[in-house]
């Protein structure tokens, strides 16, 4: 395993100074626990939205804090869910008194985590709300699984809410979009090679030249299914059929269509698969009005993709088109 | 044998020296059918408790273990072995020592804390499928070596049975039929650290 | 070889449909041959900076175009140099009268076609000024090689002069401050792993797994000199201390630090990478002012980083932070 | 044998046809002290030639080659090659027919025409040092086969030649010493060219 690294166990502290180092007009760093908080601390009014998860997903929380998305967000381990302590210290740095709405990826680790900081931070008089991100549609049968996987749909959620929180809409109001748009979006992906885990020292899994794992998630999890290796065509087809099929989407609609680099996908690659995905959806008659494409919820060096279609209405529109100022999105000012 | 918040420690110093040792071996399972920290989030919570443990009686030990696992472990293991450790330690109360009876209850409510937090059935391939039999074996013991040897028994027994299952919980779970010829990380270090109680 | 594209022949073409689809209302974006213009067409009295070369790189350089940046853009095949009919089919539909800059990086091949396509847009009445930037200072010996390759630093020369021109600078000065930052930007890049070529199907050039390349090129050139593989810490002195003698930067200097990934290094790591430079300068007295992090001049999925330092001054840094609006950068609006 | 317009389209199609067959190869060499495109570049080129070929006199068919190189192939190697084959078709001005003096004549521009654009010297690595010999081989030739007989084999020799060199110019100089012990790809490219010329 070679990584640009020094003491494994240090990586995401050695990356969370490396970031402070690069915005530091945009973030407070702070260790042990660790967290990432917006500078300026807690605005009047302003309901804190904050979410935290395992590293090795960059930007993913972290580069997105800042003006119009996240107060702060809680950096665990590589994979691995962060610490109640990191949530709480999060909630007690962000709360401005309008109340924190909590973006929790579906995990079993991340929702038993966040649940015991939620309990500890009501205890302390915080207000605080919870949404569950879960619109990997890879995972099917949710009554005999630990349920969907929150994927792709969590970028699109922290801005849109994060926006709507810095422009004054209540806690209650935050957690009825956050819940409408977690109700509307599907993701899925797809790997091309696994990645390699500090700690673990070697790939998660392995692939065979002509192998495709399909539905695989952001932690180096296998995948639903391992599928021979096609064509950027039907690569594309395999991740949007089920996404349209599952919620459904319907002829006529307006969406955000997020086609997402899982780590090391060249961004060739990854725009051939933007342009293939926005000609099937223009085949089916779904309108794409928005459209993200990059690397912003990945799996350390993996080699894949996924795609993420959240239907659009005018309240979304509007604060997705709103002013960011974050380390990896940024508009508007 | 009784056992006293001395002993307590002791016996959370093997488990301490277990874990290292089996740290690539639990990365390797969770590799396999999950993301691969198992291992290391277990060394880290352990290694953490190792380096400032505080308290006396044995409540008071296994209640800083307890929170230690929670702030250091993150992952699913983290809250789940956390709140074992919890519920254990409101379970033995003030006593000074603990005899068969009070560890029996200890890992009684160890297990009703992971099932209440994880929701967990057995068959469900977790570490209740090591844990759960661990408790029922315990039950019949009279002196509290035999309930920790007949419980590190029978959590092996489990943690090897979870080989043959299909996840239904954890991040196993999303695999489907291919978790099934895999032994569970969790269920595996229930049972090592079980083991690791006794001298 | 697994990569998401159809026929690798049409790789190019299939990431610009792509491209084009991604940003409509920013890009227009012509075949045969293969043009990425600025929408909206010339501005009268702007000067337009134009740059091109083999594609492989993204975004550079086809993501630089927009606002405050590139009027157009030329993408070659894969690793290879654009021809001169693409590069007058961008002067012909960009140049407003105000002339046009060429941005080359000093290859044989780029320098050639740019060369003849210039003669061309001369006699067809077209303003032209060349700058060839060679900014890599792995290549040490110039006279005996074919000169420094052009690689980072032209990623911070095509923002700061884009703006220079979009804010109305004329021909001769946009030539000339794009020479003076040719003359005081460094680079160097190191490799944990070689590019794949879609039409060579194999890597680059093969490393152990205790190797380094060091000094690296942007088309999977093998670097000057293979090393035994060290920690994070190590890589970014072997890169910044060559870049700091070369010019030489001196203490008390204000610069530019710009931490590229080269494609496929995950953020943990180029974050660790950019927290160390950093430092590195501190102790040295040299103020970093602005700072860039990202991939941004890449090689396909070539694991591995380059660090460039540019000299500050007032007039780089307010057009470095004035406004700009392109696929990849963006700030201001 | 004269030398018509129709037989350098002959020519020319026996050089697509060993530019296709030797593609892999190119990039092969290329990929070891390049940046492995120059096969795929000339293939690219050639083909593209192939499809729609224009021109009577030897003149307009290598002008037209050489302009469809210059639009397709790109890198280093379009240029040179381009200017290479312009230059060659200006040598033979309006003729309808090559002698042997007129092919030197169209050899010895192309080789004028690749130094005067990239600078080269013998030695430095390059086509030149493939081109050059084949040159000055040619020149005491009485026939045109014997002059391109000529030119062909002390191009092969000249690209086997380039083994030993370091690389001063091009993208292989960029290897420094690192670039002794592999074959010019251009120089390789050459030599077959040339050889393909022969029928
Ligand atoms: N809902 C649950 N109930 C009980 N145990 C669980 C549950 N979910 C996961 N586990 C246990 O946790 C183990 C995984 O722990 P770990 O790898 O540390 O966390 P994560 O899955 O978050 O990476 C599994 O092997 C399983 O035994
Ligand atoms: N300055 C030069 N003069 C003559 N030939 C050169 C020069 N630079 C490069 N070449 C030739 O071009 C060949 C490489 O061509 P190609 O791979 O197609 O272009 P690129 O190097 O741009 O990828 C080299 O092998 C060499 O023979
Ligand atoms: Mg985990
Ligand atoms: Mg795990
Ligand atoms: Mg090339
Ligand atoms: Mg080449």
């Amino acid at each position: 395993m070679k990584k640009v690294m020094g003491d494994p166990e240090q990586v995401v502290g050695d990356a969370l100074l490396g970031m402070s180092a690069a915005y530091p007009e945009l973030l407070t760093v702070r260790r042990d626990p660790a967290v990432v908080l917006r500078a300026g601390g807690p605005r009047l009014g302003e309901v804190a939205v904050i979410s935290g998860g395992g590293s090795g997903h960059e930007p993913l929380h972290a580069g997105f804090v800042g003006d119009g998305m996240l107060a702060a967000a809680c950096p665990g381990p590589v994979f691995t869910s962060p610490t109640p302590d990191q949530m709480t210290a999060a909630i007690e740095a962000s709360d401005s008194g309008a109340g924190v709405l909590l973006i929790v990826k579906n995990y079993t680790g991340d929702v038993l985590n966040f649940e015991t900081a939620a309990e500890l931070a009501e205890a302390e008089g915080h207000r605080v709300r919870t949404v569950v991100i879960d619109d990997d549609v890879a995972v099917t049968d949710s009554t005999h699984t630990a349920g969907r996987r929150g994927v792709g749909g969590t970028v699109l959620l922290e801005k849109i809410v994060g926006t709507a929180a810095a422009e004054g809409t209540d806690l209650d109001g935050c957690a009825a979009l956050a819940e409408g748009i977690v109700a509307t979006v599907r993701s899925m992906g797809v790997a091309l090679s696994a990645p390699t885990v500090p700690h673990v020292g070697q790939p998660s899994f392995t692939l065979a030249e002509d192998e495709l794992e399909l539905g695989v998630g952001i932690h180096g999890e296998p995948g639903r299914e391992r599928v021979p290796f096609v064509d950027a065509e039907h690569i594309v087809r395999s991740l949007l059929d089920p996404i349209l099929a599952d919620l459904p989407f319907a002829p006529g609609e307006e969406v955000l269509l997020f086609t997402n680099s899982l780590g090391a996908t060249p961004q060739l690659e990854l725009y051939t698969a933007h342009g293939i995905a926005e000609r099937l959806l223009a085949e089916r008659d779904i309108r794409v009005s928005r459209r993200l494409t990059g690397p912003y919820i990945t799996s350390l060096d993996m080699q894949g993709i996924s795609l993420t279609v959240l239907r659009m209405d005018g309240e979304r529109a509007r604060y997705w088109d709103a002013p960011v100022h974050t380390p990896a999105l940024r508009w508007g000012r | 044998m009784a056992c006293t918040g001395e002993d307590v420690r002791a016996a959370l110093y093997r488990v301490v020296e277990t874990v290292r040792e089996h740290r690539d071996e639990l990365v390797e399972l969770d590799r396999v059918i999950g993301d691969g920290d198992h291992g290391e989030n277990l060394r880290r919570g352990f290694d953490a408790w190792a380096a400032a443990p505080t308290g006396e009686s044995p409540a008071e030990v296994l209640k800083q273990l307890a929170t230690t696992l929670i702030s250091k472990v993150g992952g699913a293991a983290g809250p789940l072995y956390g709140t074992a450790f919890l519920r254990a330690s409101t379970a033995v109360r003030d006593l000074a020592e603990l005899d068969a009876a009070a560890v029996v209850a200890a890992l009684r409510a160890g297990l009703d804390g992971v099932v209440a937090r994880g929701k967990a059935e057995p068959g469900d391939k977790t570490m209740v499928d090591a844990l759960a039999p661990a408790v029922t074996a315990a039950e019949s013991a009279v002196t509290v070596s035999e309930a920790l040897e007949a419980a590190a028994r029978a959590a092996a027994e489990g943690a090897e049975a979870t080989r043959d299952l299909v996840a239904r919980k954890g991040r196993a779970s999303y695999l489907g039929e291919r978790s099934a010829g895999h032994i569970d990380p969790g269920a595996r270090s229930t049972a090592l650290i079980l083991r690791a109680l006794l001298p």
